[in-house]
């Protein structure tokens, strides 16, 4: 059992318990929380701030044009980690969320440039991909109660054939103007990746928080067995979650397509490990040892800025992911002495 | 990338030839992963770049980010790169390159390059060694157009020789980090069990697993030619070492100078002209002189040239 | 507020606690608690849910760390409460029996019973020698299990006896100070319990030290020496178990005159009405050709020896097993075997035995846990009313007297008997036309026991027809309107209202057996 | 809790309870129990055959060479997965394998030709390098009470940056013969390095189910907060394990190393899905739902021997991926369907 520290509010009516008294929370003890809670986000800050004022990219790193830049950019890894935080919220890893990325956009450009039908059907073919493909690893994994990381690893193996064997080692261009213009235009100031990414990731936070179906998702999450018993519909609501995360890895392939311009097998695949690494990054804060939306996007970004700082750095090759690497492990370190501390009791 | 010195090598090269000609150069490595390099690029654009040159990748897997590059008023130049109409790039590509390097006589572009000089300089070796009786395992990396154009001529150059048996073995960028390519090759030697060359689209391929299929190969007692293209000092160590019987060497650091005059060429509006670095054949009859091999003649001057020719000292 | 001074019944001892406190984010579990347990005695620990009596015990396990302040003395070892650490447990000679078993599911009987002591051969375990030690063990405590099984697949009650096995293990052979038992009895049938209680016994007789948790009263009138009762995390009293009566300790415990039962008075169900369930020829798993059925308004118990199948027959009624032959009927409709949605879909609701793999939901707040049979109720417009959830929460909360921090406390940080309350609050909410209830009061204090039962009464007074399986007779006397005794899978007797006594029960379950 | 799959043998003594009568074992239920359990050992099986008998492969997949040659390349992976499965048995998961080893295999590298040191010196370097990272690992993940996927996918990162920064942009060269003549040379017929694959094999085998120590991480991963109760070493226990973790992986380093003669950053990091995936698809078979060793050695060599196939068969280059991942995917269903068909009930 992982230690998750909820809030305790000391509100609490207790009726006739002279016995229960509530312990102070002094000013420093709250500090300590509030640090271990929001320590990465923190620590988000803290290098956003450095890149900001460091003299080598005080001039190009806070700037709106790379602000916009880096939030369009992210928004494919995030729709790409909010696709795989669905199922993993009911304990279920999608290691095949990068393939999918890769194969939906490979289906799209080929739909729209070689069978040359119009840009809805294609993007929808995009997503529709995904959706079979997310609807097959969950119907396995949920009805013949499969494990969720054999299957998907060989999903995603698979994946990678199909997805050579579609775009046949070429690279697919001759996307239309209008997907490349979705890609890559403002709205409101924001590029239109962004709005979407904002979208998907509000409706996914209402998704898991406020409906029946995210219930049951962390329902099963917590206590599979006893979801059963309480006739939550187990093995459809696993079914689901695999197929809404396909139908959104799906939609990231079709983002990556109109941002990239192009097309290719093995692009794309590269998007599982660090969608993964997001979501368990962000499970360290805000609501420590849960996989939450808030802090997948933290997550994400927290890699994002720092290897933006330090490409504009121009720093050597090997600084990047080793500032990141050793960030992260810090920052993660650090929270969990704060959080023994600060539990002191449970071992 | 580190993996990649034909992209890395350049790019040094360039950084600082930038140095000398006082421009800011950034180099930022795009890790073989796509979804980086379009980062990156996107990242020169919102910073106001005014150019930005392309080492070792191709514009296809990265067309958005060049457009949008270019619409911030970044200059896009191509070093070892393949432009949107290659013709590996399904769909109607349009080249997009503001400027390219020059491979040869005629404006040659990077594409018929590696078509008519790299793949058939390779297959010419192979042929002329082995007097047209080669049976060759010719290694493709097609996941690349890069490595693909290569494989692809060299194939076409077999084909002509008439006493040549090919078999052809296909890998890709994933099987190489995970070491994958050792088990193929040997698994492809005893397939073939008169071959008696191996070719390889890249070096960064024999010291990852090739080398040794062959090498135990030959302590079986198989006489085996191993030959590869790039010329990194890595191959040739290997070369020297007789573990790798050719290199197609290719002089890296000459390239960023080359580009830089490339890029500062067409910053004053002229097109890029032929640097006229050839390649060297490394074999067991001319070995490299230097651990570098960086242009025929090592003693040449080129960072001199260049100087002289931007009035810079 | 009245304190009653540390009555030392007896000289400082085994055991001595002074000044133990331990706080939780938000709550004090343990409050300055001092008190001593003399060597050789029977000594029980016991309070309302949520007193603090795991806390303490976990505290002397060092699992959690008490405040700074206090200290344990164990036999010639002491050390301040916060510094005690699992080793200096273990090497105090500390043994126990915790709440939750604590058992290695993916293991065999002979590795949870052994643990670090497993026997080597030349560094490496000798698996023959070993599993042949744990079956003598076994078998000296007359345990009806084979060692070289998985301790999943073991059925609670006899998960419980494996691990009371592994702290009486030492207590026979080496030196063990202070054997502590939280809640040993909790699932356990009373047939066994006697045989658990008889066996400690003649262990104290020998000199053991026991420190006992037991909510069944009597057992801890009957067999301790010495008691202390825990309120709220404070230490009401230590005093010798003569001068106290069941009367006497419940308002000890309770803190008021209350939750003592007397038999129901049978709501008289009628007998005309249209069984709400009726199961024919059951044939599957344990389960043979059983005929039984309970009608609206009615309490039916099931009474049995451990593995008699009655667990099996709730189970399977529910749906969460098929079965080969028969059939049940729920409402008047048979029902699609092996269907656990299509149970709840007619009417049936389950509270089972195994709290923890079965119905706690640990890493989810108390409200979800409360919520979580029936989400459709808070969905207004596709949109979920947390508040709604969150006030519905504190009335339960208040209805059961479940002792939680906040309604959104998580479940795992709740007392076992306070999870057991939140489990049944789960369904007693929502009015099931079955209930089927496997130990539904296992760990429950007795004040709020008496509230369970008038809730389930309630229950059944509101037309709910009500299955009952309970290891617990005063329990089963308090509630059944009729009682089935099960042996080998089926019902060997059955009896109605006033014919339900100790005596028939006891007779029957024992005789059943004997025939065989 | 995930509902893995147990075998409920009917075998067990019952004592004292003549009301069960065990269902009877029908030779047909018996079948389709081993075909559960030995799906896949069946399906490894079944390939090797196929590739055997296939005319195009039947005169070069069956030989000894090729045989020897299968195992002597997977004996890296092996050990690479080995290093994967100890803390994976205490429910930790080390994604930082691959990336150990190239760091491993890097140092031994350097040392060997740029410090000039003694070969014994060099592997020794190797080793104790992977065993000092995996330390790193183990101490915050036991110690600070970290999340293993964070902590070692943080590490993975870094050492990243670790390793391009040592080996820089070459490929490190020039390894002594003795080194490469133990990767390539054979012993009593068999490669040198299966002998060593062996040894770690059967060692590690030793270790996680006939010595203390195994079995604490094994307690460990079955109920955590139990084996805290009895007083069992946990901390410590998951630390060593990362540890030995890390020396494995060193090991496997340095092996590659003496297969390929040559080290550079990036290779090797390859290594971690696979080594994990193997796993995953050995915990379907033989003892269902535990993680083995004897279940990781036919994962390997699955994948291992389709691969061989196929490149020997010439297939496209799609094809393998596609084959590979098709096959997992397609015999843990089966045996998934198998082992629902047999347990019957819901839970
Ligand atoms: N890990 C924890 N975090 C926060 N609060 C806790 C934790 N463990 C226990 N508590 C609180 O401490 C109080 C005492 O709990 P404890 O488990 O000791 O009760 P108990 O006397 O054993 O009750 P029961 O009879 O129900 O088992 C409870 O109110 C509980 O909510
Ligand atoms: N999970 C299981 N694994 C193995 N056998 C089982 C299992 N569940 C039930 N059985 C078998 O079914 C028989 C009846 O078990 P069941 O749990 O229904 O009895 P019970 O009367 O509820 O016993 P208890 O007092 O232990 O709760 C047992 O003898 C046992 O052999
Ligand atoms: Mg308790
Ligand atoms: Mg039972």
């Amino acid at each position: 059992m992982s230690t998750t520290s909820v809030t305790h509010l000391p509100t609490d009516s207790q009726p006739t318990e002279p016995g229960t008294k509530v312990t102070r929370v002094t000013p420093m003890r709250r500090l300590s929380h509030i640090a271990e809670r929001f320590g990465l986000v923190l620590l988000l800050i803290a290098i956003t701030a450095f890149f900001a004022l460091w003299p080598v990219t005080s001039s190009t790193f806070p700037t709106t044009a790379n602000m916009r830049n880096i939030l369009a950019n992210e928004s494919i890894l995030v729709i790409a980690a909010l696709a795989a935080l669905v199922p993993l919220v009911a304990e279920r890893f999608d290691l095949s969320v990068g393939a999918i990325v890769m194969v939906s956009s490979i289906t799209t450009a080929k739909v729209v440039t070689q069978l040359g039908l119009p840009l809805a059907i294609g993007v929808l073919a995009g997503m529709l991909t995904g959706l079979v493909i997310g609807l097959v690893n969950g119907v396995i994994i949920a009805y013949f109660n499969a494990s969720s990381l054999v299957i998907t690893s060989g999903m995603s193996t698979l994946l990678a054939g199909v997805g050579s064997y579609l775009a046949g080692d070429t690279t697919l261009l001759g996307i239309p103007d209008s997907l490349a213009a979705f890609g890559n235009q403002y709205w409101l100031g924001v590029a239109r990746p962004v709005w979407l990414l904002i979208v998907v990731a509000l409706a996914v936070a209402y998704m898991l928080g406020l409906t029946a179906f995210g219930r049951t998702l962390l329902s099963i999450g917590s206590n599979e067995s006893a979801a059963r018993l309480v006739g939550l519909p187990v093995a459809r609501s696993v079914m689901m979650a695999f197929a809404l995360s396909g139908a959104l890895a799906g939609l990231a392939g079709v983002l990556l397509l109109a941002r990239t311009g192009s097309a290719a097998a093995g692009v794309g695949a590269g998007y599982t490990l660090p969608a993964l690494a997001a979501i368990f990054l962000g499970s360290t804060t805000i609501k420590l040892g849960r996989f939450t939306v808030a802090g997948t996007l933290v997550g994400v970004f927290f890699v994002a800025i720092s290897i933006n700082g330090l490409t504009l750095a121009g720093a050597d090759d090997w600084v990047e992911p080793f500032f990141n690497g050793a960030a992260v492990v810090i920052a993660v370190a650090a929270s969990a002495i704060l959080a023994k501390r600060r539990l002191g009791g449970t071992r | 990338s580190t993996v990649a010195p034909g992209c890395s090598m350049p790019a040094k090269g360039l950084a600082d030839a930038g140095k000398a000609l006082g421009w800011k150069v950034t180099i930022a490595d795009g890790k073989l992963d796509p979804s980086v390099y379009n980062a990156q690029i996107r990242a020169a654009a919102a910073a106001k770049a005014d150019a930005l040159v392309l080492f070792g990748i191709d514009c296809a897997p990265v067309k958005g980010a060049i457009e949008a590059a270019q619409k911030s008023g970044t200059k896009v130049f191509a070093a070892n790169a393949l432009d949107c109409d290659d013709k590996y790039a399904a769909g109607r590509g349009k080249a997009l390159f503001d400027g390219e390097l020059v491979w040869g006589p005629d404006n040659t572009d990077y594409a018929t390059f590696t078509d008519t000089c790299v793949g058939p300089g390779q297959a010419d070796w192979v042929i002329a060694k082995t007097e047209g009786k080669a049976n060759i395992i010719q290694l493709r990396q097609d996941d690349s157009a890069g490595t693909r154009h290569i494989g692809e001529s060299a194939h076409k150059r077999f084909e002509d020789c008439g006493g040549c048996t090919v078999t052809t073995v296909s890998y890709t960028g994933a099987d190489l980090a995970a070491g994958k390519l050792q088990g193929k090759v040997s698994a492809a030697l005893q397939k073939a069990p008169k071959a008696n060359v191996v070719t390889v689209p890249v070096d960064a391929a024999i010291s990852l697993g090739v080398a040794s299929a062959v090498q135990q190969a030959r302590a079986g007692g198989r006489e085996i030619l191993l030959v590869g293209q790039e010329g990194v000092p890595a191959s040739v160590k290997l070369v020297k070492s007789g573990v790798q019987s050719f290199a197609l060497g290719r002089p890296w650091r000459w390239t960023g100078w080359a580009t830089a005059d490339g890029v500062n060429r067409m910053f004053a509006g002229e097109k890029a002209v032929d640097a006229g670095f050839g390649f060297g054949s490394m074999d067991a009859d001319h070995r490299p002189k230097a651990d570098v091999y960086d242009g025929n003649d090592p003693s040449a001057p080129y960072v001199g040239n260049y100087k002289r020719i931007w009035g810079v000292s | 507020m009245e304190r009653t001074p540390s009555s030392t019944v007896a000289p400082a001892g085994a055991l001595a606690l002074a000044g133990v406190t331990k706080t939780f984010p938000g709550m004090r579990a343990l409050d300055d608690v001092t008190f001593s347990v003399a060597p050789g005695r029977f000594h029980s620990l016991v309070g309302g849910n949520g007193s603090g009596k795991s806390t303490l015990i976990k505290i002397m396990a060092g699992v959690y760390r008490a405040d700074p302040g206090g200290t344990i003395t164990v036999g010639p070892h002491s050390r301040s409460a916060d510094g005690i650490t699992p080793a200096w447990s273990h090497q105090a000679g500390i043994r126990f029996v915790h709440q939750d078993l604590g058992l290695f599911g993916a293991l065999s009987v002979t590795e949870n019973l052994l643990g670090p002591d497993m026997p080597r051969a030349y560094r490496s375990i000798d698996w023959r020698t070993a599993h042949h030690q744990a079956q003598s063990v076994l078998d000296r405590l007359g345990v009806p299990v084979a060692a070289r099984r998985c301790v999943r697949d073991l059925r609670p009650a006899e998960a419980t006896l494996v691990a009371i096995a592994r702290g009486l293990r030492d207590a026979d052979t080496t030196e063990v100070n202070l054997l502590v038992l939280d809640e040993p009895t909790a699932r356990l049938p009373h047939t066994e319990v006697d045989e658990l209680l008889d066996r400690l016994d003649a262990l104290v007789a020998d000199g053991q030290t026991i420190l006992y948790v037991s909510h069944r009263l009597d057992e801890v009138l009957d067999h301790s020496h010495s008691v202390t009762v825990l309120r709220d995390g404070v230490h009401q009293t230590t005093q010798s178990a003569e001068c106290l009566d069941r009367r006497r300790l419940t308002r000890l415990i309770v803190g008021e005159e209350r939750g003592i039962l007397h038999k129901r008075a049978s709501a008289a169900a009628d007998g005309s009405a249209a069984p709400i369930l009726r199961v024919e020829g059951l044939t599957g798993g344990p389960l043979h050709d059983v005929d039984l059925d309970v009608r609206p308004g009615e309490i039916v118990a099931v009474a049995g020896l451990v593995g008699s199948g009655r667990t099996s027959l709730l189970e399977t009624i529910f749906g969460v097993h098929g079965y080969v032959a028969g059939r049940v009927m729920l409402g008047g409709r048979p029902i699609r075997r092996g269907r656990v949605d299509a149970a709840i879909h007619n009417g049936a609701a389950y509270v089972p035995e195994d709290r923890a793999r079965h119905s706690a939901f640990h890493s989810l707040g108390l409200e979800m846990n409360l919520s979580v049979a029936d989400l459709h109720r808070y969905l207004r417009k596709g949109v979920f009313r947390r508040r709604q959830e969150l006030r519905d929460a504190v009335s339960d909360i208040d209805r059961f007297s479940i002792r939680a921090a906040a309604p959104d406390t998580v479940m795992a940080h709740l007392s076992g008997g306070n999870q057991q309350k939140a489990v049944l609050a789960r369904w007693l909410g929502q009015d099931p036309k079955l209930l089927l209830l496997d130990e539904p009061t296992q760990g429950v204090d007795v004040g709020a026991r008496a509230e369970i039962y008038e809730q389930i009464t309630d229950a059944a007074r509101g037309g709910a027809g009500v299955l009952l399986v309970s290891s617990d007779l005063d329990e089963l006397l308090h509630l059944a309107d009729r009682v089935y005794v099960f042996d080998g899978g089926t019902p060997v007797a059955c009896a109605t209202g006033s014919d339900i006594t100790p005596e028939w029960v006891g007779h029957t379950l024992f005789n059943s057996t004997e025939d065989e």
